[in-house]
């Protein structure tokens, strides 16, 4: 039971607050120098890649086959380092 | 006049003999405040002694955080409100130093939690006693700040400080300063009026946010720099809004609990009257019985005190400065290398001013030198004569050197003498 | 009416309880009163300062007391420690917790008065953690020397300020205090 | 109870296009707090990487309510918060401390001793890099013998402050030491210190690339690294008792330790170490782990303690 009431503030306001959203300093996909590409035919779904990626750039279909969103990606190359049978590559990018 | 209100037991008004300190307790305690974290500091101590007390004993219900310094006091404070708490915290000098930085995060985070700060010196020497350096050293930061004259006023502004932060047009944190031992150590009549009452006057907490898992809301992470800059005017506004809440505030307090006390100011024979002593605390009451004595003796005199330096009275302060012949400011502060603070902040309404007053600003009272009305009555007499006599003059920073010392030191320092008028 | 009193004791004493009492007191009839300590490091056995003052008008000032009307000494050592005379005014009242045939060097226009709180303390068999306690006596005494409160609103203070047996007692020596205190300069 | 990566949702557990740079620990170990956490927890920020990371408001790049906070006040703001939601009947929401080596072991450490010693209910993570890198990479209490900061030319000429050894003194009832090498290690002991009462610490083991000098898809393999040489051993410390958690048990024996130079010569904070200082280090876990072996062996006073505190 909480009693506090939220109340929208009845001045000009600007309070320095923020929601959790993607993209909060752009598309970081613009940083990358390499970006990993994976090899579905060697892909076993073991999720390492997806469990390491620091930035939640690695990402699940419904079968738990991974994609990568480049948009995000920084390219760091940790999912080819954790893949266990060698199923990501890093490709040179511009 | 007899205390009145002593003999109207049947309304459920309490008369309590009450420290300054206690009468915080008292004032938190029917705020119905939640959270309180403190760390205790001479002069400041029995507040939170007493909230213990009234914790520990069920009299409160609220969780005590013993932090272990008072820049965890503030922070728990904030963390409390930011979870949407009514908050409390208190402290004097050293521990108000000491929490500077939190004082000025939680202005900028908006969430309104009030403060006490029992004024003290700031070291060294080591010093317990009362001085304003140390509640005005906070002036920068986007708290209200506010200062009590005598023990009533202290419960009346605590209470009123959570209806004025917590009031949607504002949305800023608050402090209300008691002087040092001269109110926090003072027992003297407080009326506490009655808990319903009090709870039909003060609304349940607002706050514009809290963080909580379902608000998702994220405070404090980097902004472009023309955000954070609107978000500095965006506290200024509240600033400029509060000075009507105040006033709001006051008059309605008056109305439910009979005692009004002027908004920002407090206006002790100052309209109309030729000479005027800006002043702020306790010792304004001492003022008040110069200026009554003068009075008497046929002078034009009166007192405004300064209750609020946060926002800053700019209306009441230009007024004064346009229709008085002469200013007497006395300050208990003294900013190093500039001059006191209450003749610094009002110099800024002279441009303002349809009139160009004499101004002498004083300063007396450090580290808790006691100044009384006998002394106010000769420092604001001689003011007056001075300027009948001679005309008028700019003397901004005049040392009320102590008794032992007098004639041993220049009261105005090289480079500060007396700037007449005429010689302009 | 306005009246200053400065209560001298040693740090422990109860000179601060005593003045809260009287100025709680003088709320009860109505008045207008502060009570403080004086502001300063206290050790325990130090000769300490406590000011109270009453009057029938909302009290301005908060600065010190320098000359009182009425000094309480709750100890009758203490005029060799400390310038008792020299805190009150030159007509002024100093009520001090002695032996009957107690006498010292007062100012021109002072008056003395008497009373044996030890004595009471320990008639009463009120002591704190083995302190004979004295300063609910002067209460007594200051207010048979100068009304400036009723008795009545002494005990009543005390009463509830020491809620059940301690306050009955000390209540009670209040009051035997009242009744014994002489006038001795 | 293990982890299974399978059963996790297809959610953002931390969000993407962040100010983190690659290879971040950061926010790999963000991650592992949202999916041992989920949505009940709040976090209390100080000042570091993190703060940064969230990158610019409106937005923010990690998944969760935060209090950002001073640098020195991380652990009494969490307090309060435990308090506030405390007193408004919100006993389900897990208050978490997010805070760097530095926030930790030096400027966060009154705070953190102040509400550890009050048994405040709150989880306290300390991601530890080793070092300021927020500010460019000074050196810390938490910096080891040896490494190169801006402020340690020629490497740092004390030992790792051992912040977790610290907490265990404060004799609260869960302390925990884990790597983002080991995420499931990690989230386990999450999940634990989420069901115990008081307060509770997590040391998380966190190499970054920009300031240890390596590559950085390298840094799991770095992390686990610092476990196998026995220079990070992972262990629990729960209500009085300690254990070595099983990715370390192995190290517990010297010759078994993958030798330290494996460790060292990826990074370029330890490229100019000699032979000298390399030793310096192997005493200093073998050191550790003498401490380690005497506080498993130890009796219990801890437990008993609380116990009759009733907590």
């Amino acid at each position: 039971m909480s009693n506090v009431n939220v109340e929208e503030p009845k001045s000009l306001f600007i309070a320095p607050v923020s929601k959790p959203a993607p993209g909060s300093v752009g598309k970081t996909g613009t940083w990358r120098h390499e970006k990993p590409v994976i090899n579905e035919e060697k892909c076993v779904k073991c999720l390492l890649c997806w469990l390491y990626c620091p930035e939640d750039t690695i990402l699940r279909r419904e079968d738990d086959m991974v994609y990568v969103d480049y948009d995000y990606c920084k390219g760091c190359g940790i999912c080819a380092k954790v893949c266990p049978v060698n199923a990501i590559d890093m490709v040179p990018e511009g | 006049m007899l205390l009145t209100w002593f003999q109207r037991g049947d309304d459920g008004m309490v008369v309590k003999t009450l420290t300054g300190n206690k009468a915080v307790a008292h004032a938190v305690k029917a705020a119905r405040v939640k959270v309180v974290a403190a760390y205790p500091i001479t002069p400041q101590t029995t507040i939170v002694e007493t909230l213990a007390d009234m914790i520990e004993h069920g009299e409160m219900n609220a969780k005590m955080i013993r932090v272990e310094s008072e820049h965890s006091a503030l922070a728990a404070t904030l963390g409390a409100a930011a979870a949407g708490a009514r908050s409390f915290t208190a402290t004097s000098s050293h521990g108000l130093l000491l929490m500077h930085e939190v004082v000025w995060w939680t202005a900028g985070a908006r969430i309104p939690v009030v403060m006490s700060v029992v004024t003290r010196a700031i070291g060294p020497p080591w010093n317990i006693h009362v001085d304003h350096n140390d509640i005005w050293d906070q002036r920068d930061s986007g708290w209200i700040i506010s200062i009590a004259e005598n023990n009533q006023e202290v419960f009346d502004l605590t209470l009123q400080a959570f209806r004025i932060s917590e009031d949607p047009r504002v949305y800023l944190p608050m402090i209300v300063g008691l002087d040092g031992f001269i109110l926090s150590h003072t027992v003297a009549p407080v009326d506490i009026p009655d808990q319903e009452k009090i709870d039909q006057w003060l609304p349940p907490r607002r706050q514009p946010y809290v963080i909580t898992p379902e608000s998702g809301v994220v405070m404090g992470n980097l902004a472009a720099d023309e955000d954070y800059y609107m978000m500095r005017y965006s506290i200024q506004t509240a600033m400029v809004e509060a000075k009507k809440v105040i006033s709001e505030v006051d008059d309605e307090y008056g109305e439910v609990f009979g005692r009004k006390y002027g908004g920002l100011v407090e206006c002790f024979h100052c309209d109309g009257s030729k000479y005027n002593i800006v002043i702020a605390g306790s010792w304004s009451g001492d003022a008040k019985e110069a200026v009554l004595k003068l009075r008497d003796e046929g002078y034009s005199v009166g007192v405004l005190r300064v209750r609020y330096f946060r926002p800053w009275p700019d209306e009441e302060i230009r007024r004064l400065l346009s229709t008085s012949k002469g200013v007497l400011f006395i300050d208990r502060s003294i900013s190093f290398g500039g001059k006191g603070h209450l003749l610094t902040e009002a110099m800024t309404n002279l441009a303002e001013s349809t009139n160009l007053p004499a101004v002498r600003g004083v300063i007396a009272g450090l580290g808790g030198v006691d100044v009384g009305a006998d002394e106010f009555y000769e420092l604001t007499k001689s003011f007056i004569d001075e300027v009948e006599e001679n005309g008028p003059f700019y003397d901004p920073l005049y040392w009320h050197i102590p008794q032992v010392y007098r004639g041993k030191y220049p009261e105005r320092l090289p480079g500060y003498g007396k700037f007449s008028y005429e010689r302009r | 009416m306005y009246v200053e009193i400065v209560f001298h004791g040693r740090g422990g004493q109860g000179g601060v309880t005593a003045a809260n009492i009287l100025a709680g007191a003088a709320v009860r009839e109505g008045k207008w009163s502060q009570s403080f300590p004086h502001f300063g490091a206290e050790r325990r056995g130090a000769p300490v300062r406590a000011y109270a003052r009453i009057s029938d008008k909302p009290i301005l000032r908060h600065s010190q007391i320098k000359t009182a009307d009425i000094a309480v000494v709750l100890d009758h050592e203490l005029f060799d420690l400390v310038d008792i005379p020299g805190s009150v005014k030159d007509n002024g009242v100093i009520v001090v917790n002695a032996p009957r045939d107690f006498s010292v060097d007062l100012k021109e226009g002072q008056s003395l008065f008497c009373v044996n709180a030890m004595e009471i303390a320990r008639e009463l068999k009120l002591f704190v953690a083995g302190w004979p306690v004295v300063n609910t006596s002067m209460l007594g005494a200051l207010v048979k020397a100068s009304p400036v409160v009723s008795l009545d609103s002494i005990l009543a203070e005390i009463k509830s300020y020491w809620p059940g047996k301690p306050g009955e007692l000390n209540a009670e020596a209040a009051k035997r205090a009242y009744e014994n205190t002489v006038r001795c300069i | 109870m293990p982890v299974k990566l399978r059963d996790f949702p297809r959610t953002h557990f931390n969000m993407p296009g962040n100010a983190a740079c690659p290879g971040c620990p950061e926010t790999m170990g963000l991650r592992y707090v949202k999916m041992a956490l989920g949505d009940k927890a709040v976090l209390v920020i100080p000042a570091g990487c993190s703060s940064v990371i969230q990158g610019i408001s409106p937005k923010s790049g990690i998944n969760f309510p935060i209090l950002n906070i001073v640098f020195a006040a991380a652990a009494s703001a969490a307090a309060g918060m435990k308090a506030g939601f405390e007193m408004l009947g919100r006993d389900d929401v897990q208050v978490v401390v997010w805070a760097g080596d530095g926030g930790t072991a030096d400027i966060g450490l009154q705070a953190m001793s102040g509400a550890a010693e009050r048994g405040d209910d709150i989880i306290y993570i300390c991601v530890d890099n080793e070092a300021y890198m927020n500010t460019g990479i000074q050196r810390s209490g938490a910096t080891p013998y040896g490494a190169w900061t801006t402020t340690t030319w020629t490497g740092k000429k004390e030992h790792k402050k051992n912040v977790p050894f610290i907490m265990i003194a404060h004799d609260v009832p869960y302390v925990a030491t884990a790597s983002v090498g080991y995420p499931q290690d990690f989230i386990e002991k999450l999940r634990k210190a989420a069901t115990v009462k008081g307060f509770k610490y997590i040391h998380l083991h966190a190499p970054c690339p920009v300031g240890w000098r390596f590559d950085p898809g390298l840094t799991p393999e770095i992390a686990q690294l610092a476990v196998k040489t026995g220079m990070w051993p992972l262990f629990e410390y729960h209500n009085g008792k300690l254990k070595i958690s099983s990715f370390s048990r192995l190290y517990r024996v010297k010759e078994k330790r993958v030798p330290l130079k494996e460790y060292l010569k990826l990074q370029g904070r330890f490229r100019h170490l000699k032979d000298s200082d390399v030793k310096i280090l192997e005493e200093y876990i073998d050191r550790l782990w003498a401490w380690l072996d005497l506080l498993e062996k130890a009796p219990n006073p801890s437990g008993t303690a609380r116990d009759l505190l009733g907590k």
